[in-house]
Order: structure tokens, then C-alpha cells, then sequence
């Protein structure tokens, strides 16, 4: 038992090793810009089908006004929109499908 | 001889139009009886049909605070309509309207004269018109609301436009619906393009949008009837009748698309614009689905 | 302000609609400025017949009801406010 | 016709008292301590210098159960005394509890309604002072909700 509890604690010492590596890894700016742009162009077929989130403009606007002083932050809210303005898109062709049943007949 | 050939031509273009104007909204009356009918079948008798639309409600509420049966007309309360909590509350509120205020305000803004001399009651000799609003231009291809009406009437006037949903615009619209009182909303359907405006607002109310990806359809139809914690949610047939709306939230007037922007964005979705083009499909298509109720607006609401 | 008044049987109802922010300045971090009615009176002849003293705690653009007895039709009624900010309105209507 | 007068109980001195006696009586003016007070007892207290109140069903307060928008609640107090000298209305969520008081005076009915502002779910609380300066109460509870839909 004892020795199981070993085991995982450095186990999960390890992992918490790795983890805090790759946070502490230098981002570059390009990759920032490059996530930005990237939600930018999700968010902006997003909009033109109307289906875009409440939020997802006010992210990648802060992302913008952060990619200089808080590279870590501004790219989590890049990601943050573009995985909101995917999953508006993915949930809008699934409803296409669906949305008609529901008219009362 | 060719003479008579265009005649006959042109007469039968003119039958052909008037036969498709016909045939054009009729998809859109099929879905709009279907929708009275859910309805009223609904509030037929909520502690009967308990287990079909109220399964979640105790029989003692449906009981004591439910209103029932509830007629066509009797929908253009909103919520008020079937909650008698609510009713009571807004019936107490109402001895004497908030809205009465600003539409004081609007009666004045109406007949002030503009820089030239002329006023509303220029463009608007009969001001009981709102029954026809939203209606569908075919000269412009577009659909025209009561608040373009108003804005284009001052900018005709040298006046500049007003901002659409709230203030001095939701004063004058309501105005024009307190002179539009009683009179049946009237809305058609008269050409191909206005049946696609028809149905890209239908699509906008019954499909799931937002992070929340609900629909308009999932509150205001399938819900209509239950309750949201203490929000009573209103149905959707009559929702258009008593706008613009007096809202405590807002502490003042907001028209139709003002109150239907707010529950988009309430879905999760990003606010739509004032006059833009889906709040117009939607407020085209919403207005058509209570065609033949009486107009009541303005009021007052939570 | 809208005043509605009626007479029925020596009893005068009396309703009002006061346009008024009622701000408790409590908005925004309490940055905001307060402006509240903190005394209305309506008189009847020379007599005070309401004496309400509202705080912001009071919606609106306030609504008040209220009934009095010896009134008659095409009496006259004075009713008076003062704010926070000292600004004031006075407004007399005859009794229907 | 002449005003009755309110007096506190607490505070005021013979003195004070005889003085209030020549002018007009201003609950505002006499006790703004108990507009600013930030605890429905100490409003209670600010204005009657007591808070012994008893509850009966002589004072009489119309609420709804829940509030249809805590901007608004429509509010109708109203009392069986005869000759009640004034009334208070507390709400003990709000950040300044006392809501409205009035001077009563002959021939008014003493039966008001008004819309009222609550915070939040709580008690809101009438005070009936009659004429020979005892607290009647009547306590309802509202519940307040804030929602982004309805009407």
C-alpha cells in the first residue's frame, strides 16, 4: 500500500514537472498572432451564419489588446474563441437538420 | 392580332400574379394554424392534459393559478395571459401605466412640427396603421417595420434619424399603437421573396442557437405555459400584440425588436443589431403567426 | 405628473404618476448621483390630506394611490414634491 | 385644521416636543437618522425610538408572494386604527431599510399603495404607530428573482 502511494506520488510529481515546463516555455509572438487570426476567421463565418456566441468577440478583442504584455493569456483567449466559434458552426449544421420536427404540424 | 396577343399575355400575367400572391403565404397560413391550434389545445385544460404539456407542474398550481380556457384573443397578454399571479400583479401596476408617461411624450414628439414646418401627422395621416407592420416592400424587396416608417419620415423631413429600439423612436411607435388599439394585425406574405423572408424567420425561431443552444421555439411554444424559477414564459402566439413595451427592467419603452434582441442574446448568441436583417425575418414571421389578434400595446411588463 | 382624481360618495380617489429618476446613487460602486422625492404632500383646501415621505427605495417615477373623505366634485387639490437636490413641482387639479 | 404632530419617542426632550408643537411636523427633518440607518431595526428604532412593535392583524400589508421584478413591486398598506398617527414601511434587504414613512392625518382613508424597489428575497415589514404611540407590525416575505426573460 505504502509503496503504491509512492509510486503515484512520483507519478504525478512527474507529471506536474512536465506540466509546469511547457508552461514556462517562452510563447512567440507569431504564435499568438497566428492563434488570433485563426479565431478571427472562425469567428467571422461564425457571425455570417448568425450563429456566433455572445462572447466570442469580446475574447479575441482582449486577445488582441493582450498578445503584447500577456502572450500566455491572450493565446488561451484565441483558443477560447476559436473553439467557440467551431463549436457555434458544428452545432448549427447539426441543428439544420433537425430544426424542422419541431414546427408544430 | 399582336395587339390582342400581348392583351391576352398581359392579362394572363396579371391572373398568374394574383393567383401565386394567393399561394404564397400558404405554407405560411398551414403553419400558423397548426400554432393556434397547439395553443389553444395547451390551455384547453392544463389539469386534463397535465401529463402531455405540464408534467412537471403540481396539479395545485395548475389548479389555482392557471387561466383557463384561453380564448384566440385572449393570448395577447403574454404571460399575463394564462399566469394569474402575474395578471394580478401587472393588473395593479397598470391603474396607472407606467407607460403612460412616455406615451405622453410620444403624443407630444408626434405633433411637434419638425424644422420644416411639417410633423408626423404628415406621413402619417391615419396613425391606426400598426396592424400592417412588419410588412414586406416589394418595390424594395424588403421588409418595412414601423421604426423605418418613423425614421424615414424624419429623414424625408430634413429631421435625422432617431436611434432604433428605445428613447424618443419606441415614444412615437407607441403612440401610433395606442391610436392602432383594437385593430386585427393584418400581415401578408405577397411575394416569392417575402415567402423566403417568411421562412428565414421561422428558421431563426425554431432552431437552437447560442452557448446555451436553445430556441426561441423551446421557451415560447413548447415551455409557453410553464415557468422558468418565478418567470412565467409567454407564449409565442400573441407575443407581438402589445409592443412597444413598458418593461421595470428596462424603466422605460422598448419596441418589438428591442425585446426580441434581448432574448437572443439571452440564448447564448451575439446581440443582433437593431433593423437588422434576421430581427426583421424574425419580427416578420412572429407577427404573422398572430395575425387576427387585436392590438393592445402598449403595456406594461416585468 | 399625471394626476387622476375622482369623487364617488363624499370619498375622492386619488392616483398618481410622478416622472421622477428616484436614484438611489447606489449604482455603479455608489458613484453614482442620488436623486430621490423625499416628501410629497397633497392639500385639500388648506388641509393636508397625504403626507408621504418616500426614499429611493420607491420605483420610478412613482405611483401613489390614495383616498380621502369630504371632497366634492370640482374641488381643487394641490399636490407638491420636493427632492433631494431641492428641485420641486407643484401641480393643482379639480376634483371630477 | 390643525396637524397632528408626530413625535419621537426616543430622543426628543420636552422640549424639542414643545417646539414641534408651532411648526409643521417632518418625519424627514426630525429624524434623518433613521433614513440612513442601514438595519430595519435601527430605521424602526431612528424613527420611534423603540422597536417593541406588536404583531397583530391590525396593521395590514398587501404584497405579492413573489415579485415580478424587484424594480417594481406593487405595495397597498393599510391599517384598522382609528386615528394611526403614522406608518413606515421597512425593507430589511434593501442597503437603506425604510422605504417611505406617512404622516396620517383626519379624513385620509389609511389605505396607500405605491411600487416599492426590493434588493433582494427578504421580509418587508409595515409599522403602524396609533394614537397613543404604540408599533403595530405586519411582516410579509417576499421573494425576489432576477431573471433575463419574461414579457
Amino acid at each position: 500500500m505504502k509503496k503504491l502511494l509512492l509510486i503515484s506520488t512520483i507519478t504525478v510529481a512527474l507529471f506536474t514537472g512536465c506540466a509546469m515546463k511547457n508552461q514556462n516555455a517562452p510563447i512567440s509572438s507569431t504564435d499568438v498572432a497566428a492563434a488570433i487570426a485563426s479565431a478571427q476567421t472562425k469567428y467571422n463565418l461564425a457571425h455570417e451564419e448568425m450563429v456566433a456566441w455572445g462572447k466570442t468577440k469580446s475574447l479575441i478583442v482582449k486577445a488582441k489588446k493582450l498578445a503584447a504584455t500577456d502572450p500566455k493569456k491572450a493565446l488561451a483567449l484565441a483558443n477560447e474563441a476559436a473553439y467557440q466559434a467551431d463549436t457555434a458552426l458544428a452545432q448549427s449544421a447539426e441543428f439544420e437538420k433537425t430544426w424542422r420536427a419541431a414546427v408544430p404540424q | 392580332m399582336l395587339k390582342k396577343l400581348m392583351k391576352i399575355t398581359l392579362i394572363s400575367m396579371i391572373g398568374g400574379s394574383i393567383l401565386f400572391a394567393g399561394s404564397f403565404n400558404a405554407q405560411a397560413e398551414k403553419d400558423r394554424k397548426a400554432f393556434v391550434k397547439y395553443f389553444e389545445k395547451k390551455f384547453e385544460n392544463p389539469v386534463k392534459n397535465q401529463a402531455e404539456y405540464f408534467p412537471y407542474v403540481t396539479k395545485a398550481e395548475l389548479q389555482n393559478k392557471y387561466i383557463s380556457p384561453i380564448s384566440f384573443q385572449g393570448f395577447q397578454d403574454g404571460p399575463l395571459s394564462w399566469y394569474k399571479p402575474s395578471k394580478e400583479q401587472f393588473a395593479e401596476i397598470n391603474e396607472f401605466a407606467p407607460y403612460e408617461i412616455p406615451l405622453d411624450d410620444g403624443i407630444e414628439l408626434f405633433n411637434k412640427p419638425f424644422a420644416n414646418g411639417k410633423s408626423y401627422s404628415n406621413c402619417f395621416p391615419d396613425q391606426s396603421i400598426k396592424q400592417n407592420f412588419p410588412y414586406y416592400d416589394t418595390k424594395r424587396d424588403d421588409i418595412v417595420t414601423i421604426g423605418m416608417a418613423v425614421n424615414e419620415c424624419r429623414v424625408k423631413n430634413g429631421e435625422k434619424p432617431l436611434k432604433y429600439g428605445k428613447g424618443d423612436l419606441a415614444k412615437v411607435v407607441a403612440y401610433i399603437a395606442f391610436k392602432s388599439r383594437g385593430q386585427k394585425i393584418n400581415i401578408t406574405i405577397p411575394s416569392e421573396n417575402a415567402a423566403k423572408a417568411y421562412e428565414a424567420g421561422k428558421k431563426l425561431f425554431y432552431k437552437q442557437r447560442g452557448y446555451l443552444a436553445i430556441s426561441c421555439n423551446e421557451c415560447h411554444v413548447q415551455s409557453a405555459g410553464k415557468r422558468i424559477r418565478a418567470e412565467a414564459l409567454s407564449p409565442a402566439l400573441g407575443g407581438t400584440t402589445h409592443m412597444p413595451v413598458y418593461r421595470v427592467k428596462w424603466g422605460g419603452l422598448g419596441t418589438l425588436q428591442r425585446r426580441l434582441a434581448g432574448c437572443v442574446k439571452d440564448t447564448g448568441s451575439e446581440k443582433p443589431k437593431m433593423q437588422s436583417k434576421p430581427l426583421k425575418e424574425l419580427a416578420y414571421f412572429l407577427t404573422y403567426m398572430s395575425n387576427g389578434m387585436k392590438l393592445n400595446g402598449p403595456d406594461t411588463r416585468k | 405628473m399625471g394626476i387622476k382624481a375622482k369623487v364617488k360618495n363624499d370619498i375622492a380617489t386619488v392616483k398618481l404618476l410622478v416622472k421622477h429618476p428616484m436614484k438611489s446613487g447606489k449604482l455603479g460602486g455608489g458613484k453614482g448621483e442620488s436623486k430621490y422625492i423625499n416628501h410629497l404632500s397633497v392639500k385639500h383646501g388648506g388641509r393636508v390630506v397625504y403626507d408621504m415621505y418616500p426614499t429611493s427605495a420607491i420605483s420610478k417615477n412613482p405611483y401613489i394611490k390614495f383616498a380621502f373623505k369630504g371632497a366634492k366634485k370640482g374641488d381643487m387639490i394641490t399636490v407638491n414634491w420636493t427632492d433631494n437636490t431641492g428641485a420641486t413641482e407643484k401641480k393643482d387639479i379639480k376634483l371630477k | 385644521m390643525k396637524r397632528r404632530n408626530f413625535l419621537g419617542l426616543g430622543f426628543t426632550t420636552l422640549a424639542v416636543a414643545a417646539l414641534q408643537n408651532t411648526s409643521s411636523a417632518n418625519i424627514l427633518a426630525e429624524h434623518p437618522k433613521a433614513f440612513n440607518a442601514t438595519k430595519g431595526d435601527d430605521a424602526v428604532q431612528g424613527i420611534y425610538g423603540t422597536t417593541d412593535v406588536m404583531k397583530d392583524d391590525k396593521a395590514v400589508l398587501k404584497l405579492p408572494d413573489i415579485a415580478e421584478n424587484g424594480a417594481a413591486v406593487p405595495v397597498t398598506v393599510s391599517t384598522s386604527i382609528e386615528n394611526a398617527k403614522t406608518m413606515a414601511i421597512i425593507i430589511d434587504g434593501n442597503p437603506h431599510p425604510l422605504a417611505a414613512a406617512w404622516e396620517l392625518s383626519e379624513g385620509t382613508i389609511p389605505k396607500f399603495s405605491t411600487r416599492i424597489k426590493m434588493k433582494k428575497t427578504g421580509n418587508v415589514r409595515l409599522i403602524v404607530e396609533d394614537a397613543n404611540g404604540k408599533l403595530h407590525e405586519a411582516v410579509k416575505q417576499v421573494k425576489v428573482t432576477v431573471g433575463g426573460c419574461g414579457g
